[in-house]
């Protein structure tokens, strides 16, 4: 798997705030077709590595290389478009609209549709089209029409990802989105996320072990800014680096 | 309707001579920041038309809040749905600006109780527009002549940096013959004149003019006063007036202000408006007051001798100008405008009541500098 | 232009700004702590003035008057904190923004109702009128010396206050983090009463002390209240060192921006064209300031960043 | 009381169109002023409401625009009233009394203002946008107030109304036709624009700027063309208001009349289609009615301000329809 070549990289990337080291030389690849999950305790620095990935906030030093491609000088929607496809670890979604239209929203992104200001987007077939498939390659055709205020929790971390695949993205990349669910969503979830890295690989941060466990390729193990390790579920837990660092610590 | 359907009634019971009713329209300001001015001319102007005892005037009052665009939305009314036949009541200029052209070319008759920004004296005049106060111009020009006799002969001059202000300097410029100290426009509406008070003090100025309507000049003159500063100060009227001077305290004793009116003008007219105005209000006549009283007057001599309806006539009869002011002498100019005489008057405290003394005259049968430019 | 002239005009740039900061002050801290946008500010600082000037005028004692501005500021302050404020906290800025404009018509309109149309009057008290002599020969207002005074007593006593002392302590961790302070036992509905009746009592003493030297008059606080808020912006929202550094900015380039402008214009231009455009810029100078200092920093000097 | 919106919208704008029709029969010329006026402050709270309902951004100088296309049409309208020449330094006209020229005047400067000032202030959110705006609407208000040439304070009286082809303005019924389909106009273009894929991305933006960047879509451009499009609509209704005057002043600039739109909005509802021109009628029907009434109606008007924001949520349109509208 890793003779192929790399859809996300990212190269000696390091952030600091004040003195605290948040990130500091972390590299690490995402290979076609892989999931590949970051792991490590709270305060890691795994939101921080996701915000310089998807151009939220900008590293001291390093690259973040997409495709082969260096992107570190875009911003958040040109990385999107250069196909960064995100989900939070808290909802960002259109509270006040219907999933249908959160839906097309990417699709709008997707498109780059934004000027267009005399026909409905809802009226709009490709547009329309775009936003169905991904609702229905979540599950969620049969509540397009409900108001999004209104979904289950683990509804809308199924929208988060139909939007995301809206921009039918080169990479996904994952903030938790396991969090808050009950073992019967992660469950759907975990199946969901398992089918899509058909699609696109995906970078998946997480705190649930057995949803890291049962869909990751790769683990890379983040302590302290830096990767302490790399490697299959097996490596992981038998890596005394990690035992030590981290489930040592949490067990 | 109803009120219409009264005054018909009242009329045809008492046989009253056969005047047709009249209706006044008065747009003036009594809510917000200079309530006060609008009020007096509504009280002067009240009181007149209640002592004239005709019942056949109805007097319409609104408020313009000081805004130029409810004062037009007013005009629009008063013309359109009241259908009134006169106009009067603006305090301020812009105002005046927005409302008099557009309602005298409507074929209303406009009274000015209090504004007269210079377009209306000159090119801009109108035969419907009469102004019974003066033109901006005038207390400014009498300042300058008072500051000559006084022997000045190195003004500061300041004023806020707006149209009034500019005319106020260039009013105060025509007359005054010494040099300029200095020369400041202030900002519109300040409230701190420590920095220009500064510099007065290091001007070498020999005296002071200024002109700062309402809540500019109170601060003003409190902060001159506590400067320690004593360089003689001059100004028009309306800083001095009767309704603010209590607010400026001792701060205004002894400054010298320029009025075609004051309290103590001595004629019987002027006696019985004091008297009455404060029988009638509790409180002492204000310049504003007066001038409200005196176009009431105005409007009542033409009345008895013309209908509005006859605008011809009733113009005529407004142009003589046959009524008692109470400022003694008043005649019309060319541009309906008063030709009239400016005194000087000096602040004075009568036991608790701050006011003003007439100390002598500034300027004798002033008219207006726009005069020449009227083709009417 | 002298140097005294300038020593003068500095003098009052910063009697001008410590004022302003009395404002500022309760304004950021709401805004701080509580998270509200306060328009109706200016109407405490008109109320502190009305009551000072009706005290002073019954009992001829301007002391009094300060302590009945303070009472009534902070009197007015809790009714509309009780009344109305408390059930803006958790609504959008722009509830805020309406419902405090509607306080503001309220309060303008009331007063004129019970004061009439006419200004007050307030005089400097006997003992602190007329002009001093300092060091160098300069002449000025003893009055406008001791606002000063007062205002950078007050501002040393806030710091006090919130650097020393247990309400300061709740103060800072409601800043920080509302709900960690109701964690803490504090009776959080308690702690904001209590801080907007402390920022109205410092509008109603600055509308007070400056109701001596100029007009009180319905409408006084309005401009204030717009030099206020643009001091919180460049100072930077919650931040009282903020308001403090931003009052004195704002305070010394109104001042010597109206002084010095013109005189640089007549430079290039011939005097009475200069006198006016000189003004008219100065006239929008603070706001030349705010609007460079948020392109340069958008959350203001000492404002948290996002 | 739960009334479908559109039910509502047809009959409020039904209503406006009948009222000056029977006031025309019933000859009270001064009944079609006021609504004229009414629409127009509905237009402008229109266009504020592009930015405030539906992006969120509370501008609190939205004055600015208002005045722009009022002194936008007191100078052309002045120099042609006055035979005089506008010299621009690199152009020079005669001024114009003709409306078409003078809406699209006065569109494309504010339109121009709102892109510049747009670009410094939408790098700011929240309380600091409100308070920047705020600024340049004062510095607007201080320039006009000492630009001599054009009044200062004093303001402009254009004497006549100017004129559009084919009608004649001057007949209260003939200009409330041209502000009234101005008015229906701009609302179709709205309600197109609301449905369309910009107004879902800029509806997006209100309520997650970071869900429209991660969508691959620029925030920035998009507050950016909507602050535009707001300002552009609010120069519009400044122009029709001086027309409606014959009269231009810096009052048009000043944060009260900035606070005011934001006041028709909130009466009538956030973020709705209708929203703004309910408010507006509402609002000038109060100002005529308690104006009539006390010296000291803006007591009343404060308190019911104060009864809609505290227990009206929503505005009138939400009391209707029992949907509190977008939350801003």
């Amino acid at each position: 798997m890793s003779d192929a070549a790399p859809i996300l990289e990212t190269r000696h990337l390091s952030k600091s705030f004040g003195a605290l080291k948040a990130t500091d030389d972390v590299s690490i690849t995402l290979q076609p077709g892989e999931i590949h999950a970051i792991i490590g305790p709270n305060g890691a620095g795994k939101s921080t590595l996701i915000q310089q990935i998807c151009g939220a906030l900008r590293p001291d030093t390093g690259n973040v290389v997409l495709d082969g491609r260096d992107i570190s000088g875009l911003s958040t929607q040109a990385r999107a478009r250069a196909g960064l496809g995100r989900t939070f670890q808290v909802s960002q979604l259109c509270m006040e609209d219907s999933v249908l239209e959160n839906a097309l929203l990417g699709a709008v992104g997707a498109q780059g549709a934004a000027w267009r200001f005399w026909r409905r987007a809802l009226e709009t077939a490709e547009l329309r089209a775009t936003a169905e498939a991904a609702l229905a390659r979540v599950g969620l055709s049969d509540e397009a029409a409900t108001r999004c205020a209104n979904l289950s929790h683990g509804a809308r971390r199924q929208l988060e990802v139909a939007m995301a695949l809206t921009l039918r993205p080169r990479a996904f990349i994952m903030d938790e989105p396991m969090a808050g669910m009950g073992a019967a969503g992660s469950k759907r979830l975990t199946g969901l996320l398992d089918g899509l890295r058909q699609e696109a690989p995906i970078l998946l941060v997480e705190h649930d072990m057995d949803a890291v466990f049962a869909l990751a390729d790769r683990i890379s193990v983040l302590v302290y800014g830096k990767i302490i390790a790399t490697g299959s579920a097996q490596e992981i837990r038998s890596s005394r680096a990690v035992r030590e660092a981290y489930l040592g610590d949490a067990e | 309707m109803k009120k219409l359907l009264l005054a018909a009634a009242a009329a045809s019971i008492c046989a009253a001579p056969a005047v047709a009713e009249v209706k006044v329209g008065m747009i003036t300001t009594l809510s917000g920041g200079g309530a006060g001015l609008g009020i007096d001319v509504r009280d002067g102007f009240m009181l007149a038309i209640a002592q004239s005892g005709r019942d056949d005037i109805d007097v319409v009052i609104e408020d313009d809040q000081r805004k130029p665009d409810i004062a037009v939305q007013l005009s629009d009314k008063m013309i359109q749905s009241e259908r009134v036949d006169v106009l009067t009541g603006i305090i301020w200029s812009n105002l005046a600006m927005a409302v008099v052209p557009a309602a005298v070319n409507q074929d209303v008759f406009y009274l000015s109780p209090n504004a007269g920004p210079s377009p209306l004296a000159g090119k801009g005049c109108n035969k419907n527009y009469f102004n019974v106060a003066w033109q901006n111009d005038n207390l400014h020009e009498a300042a300058g002549a008072y500051a000559n006799t006084a022997g000045y002969t190195n003004s500061f001059i300041l004023a806020p940096n707006y149209p009034a202000g500019t005319d106020a300097l260039t009013g105060y410029k025509r007359f005054f013959e010494g040099d300029l100290a200095g020369e400041i426009y202030t900002k519109l509406g300040q409230t701190d004149y420590a920095a220009e008070i500064a510099q007065i003090r290091a001007s070498g100025a020999d005296s002071v003019f200024f002109f700062l309507p309402g809540g500019m000049g109170i601060s003003f003159l409190k902060q001159y006063a506590d400067s320690g500063i004593d360089l003689p100060v001059v100004g028009p009227a309306f800083s001095f007036d009767q309704g603010i001077l209590q607010a400026v305290g001792g701060a205004a004793l002894g400054v010298v202000n320029t009025s075609q009116w004051n309290k103590d003008i001595d004629n019987p007219t002027n006696a019985a408006f004091v008297e009455s105005f404060q029988a009638e209000y509790g409180r002492l006549p204000s310049l504003y007051a007066s001038q409200g009283f005196d176009t009431a007057n105005l409007l009542l001599s033409a009345l008895e001798s013309a209908s509005p309806s006859d605008a011809d006539a009733f113009r005529e009869a407004l142009r003589a100008a046959d009524f008692d002011s109470t400022r003694g002498d008043f005649a019309f100019g060319p541009n309906h405008h008063p030709i009239q005489t400016i005194y000087a008057r000096e602040v004075i405290q009568e036991g608790d009541v701050f006011t003003n003394k007439i100390i002598g005259t500034a300027l004798e049968n002033h008219s207006d500098a726009y005069a020449a430019d009227c083709k009417m | 232009m002298s140097a005294i002239l300038i020593i003068e005009q500095v003098l009052n740039g910063l009697q001008f700004g410590v004022m302003l900061f009395l404002m500022a002050a309760g304004l950021t801290l709401i805004f701080g702590v509580m998270g509200l946008i306060n328009l109706a500010h200016g109407s405490l600082y008109m109320v502190g003035a009305f009551a000072a000037a009706a005290v002073a005028g019954a009992t001829g004692s301007f002391l009094l008057g300060l302590v009945a501005a303070l009472a009534a500021a902070a009197l007015a302050g809790t009714l509309i904190e009780v009344v109305v404020i408390r059930r803006l906290y958790a609504a959008p800025h722009l509830d805020q923004v309406l419902a405090t404009f509607a306080l503001i018509l309220v309060f303008s309109e009331g007063t004129r109702w019970i004061f009439g149309s006419f200004p007050l009057f307030l005089e400097i008290p006997d003992a602190l009128s007329g002009p001093v002599t300092l060091p160098g020969g300069i002449e000025y207002p003893l009055y406008r010396l001791t606002l000063i005074g007062i205002g950078l007593a007050i501002a040393v006593g806030l710091w006090a206050l919130i650097e020393r002392t247990r309400i300061g302590i709740q103060i800072r961790a409601g800043e920080n983090d509302r709900e960690m302070i109701a964690a803490l036992g504090v009776d959080i509905s308690r702690l904001y009463t209590l801080i907007f009746a402390l920022g109205a009592a410092l509008a109603g003493l600055a509308g007070a002390l400056v109701g001596a030297i100029q007009s009180v008059q319905v409408g006084m606080g309005e401009p204030v209240l717009i030099l206020a808020f643009v001091v919180i912006v460049i100072g930077g929202i919650g931040s009282i060192r903020g308001a403090f550094i931003g009052a004195l900015l704002v305070g010394l380039t109104d001042t010597l921006g109206g002084v010095f402008l013109p005189e640089v214009f007549k430079l290039f231009m011939e005097p009475g064209a200069a006198q006016k455009s000189g003004a008219a810029i100065a006239s929008m100078g603070i706001y030349i300031l705010m609007g460079c200092v948020l392109v340069w920093r958008p959350t203001g000097l000492f404002g948290a960043r996002p | 009381m739960r009334i479908a919106e559109h039910w509502i919208n047809g009959a409020v704008l039904i209503g406006i169109a009948a009222l000056p029709l029977w006031a025309l029969f019933i000859d009270e010329p001064f009944t079609i002023t006021l609504v004229t006026r009414a629409v127009i402050l509905a237009l402008a709270a229109v266009g504020l409401n592009i930015v405030l309902g539906f992006g969120g951004l509370v501008s609190f100088g939205h004055a600015v625009f208002f005045g722009l296309g009022g002194y936008a049409m007191g100078i052309l309208a002045y120099h042609a009233q006055t035979y005089t020449v506008l010299d621009l330094g690199f152009f020079t006209t005669e001024g114009t009394k003709s409306m078409p020229i003078i809406w699209l005047v006065a569109m494309g400067i504010s339109a121009i203002a709102a892109f510049f000032i747009g670009l410094l202030c939408l790098r700011t959110s929240g309380v600091y946008f409100i308070m920047i705006t705020l600024a340049f609407g004062q510095m607007f208000y201080y320039f006009a107030i000492s630009w001599a040439q054009y009044g200062g304070e004093d303001g402009l009286s254009i004497y006549v109304r100017n004129g559009f082809p084919g009608l004649n303005t001057l007949v209260p019924i003939q200009f409330f036709g041209i502000c009234f389909a101005l008015l229906c106009l701009v609302l179709i273009l709205k309600a197109r624009l609301q449905r369309a894929p910009f107004g879902l991305a800029l509806n997006a933006l209100r309520q997650s700027e970071a869900r429209v960047a991660t969508m691959g879509l620029n925030p920035m451009r998009i507050k950016l063309l909507a602050f535009v499009l707001s300002g552009a609509i609010t120069g519009l209704a400044g122009a029709l208001f001086a027309d409606l005057n014959r009269f231009v002043s810096p009052a048009m600039f000043s944060w009260q009349f900035s606070g005011e739109l934001i006041v028709l909005i909130i009466i009538g509802g956030v973020g709705r289609l209708m929203g703004p021109v309910i408010g507006a009628c509402v609002f000038v029907a109060l100002e005529h009615f308690l104006g009539g009434l006390t010296d000291f109606w803006h007591v009343y008007l404060g308190l019911i301000l104060l009864g809609i924001v505290l227990f009206g949520r929503g505005g009138l349109l939400g009391l209707l329809t029992g949907k509190e509208g977008a939350h801003v």
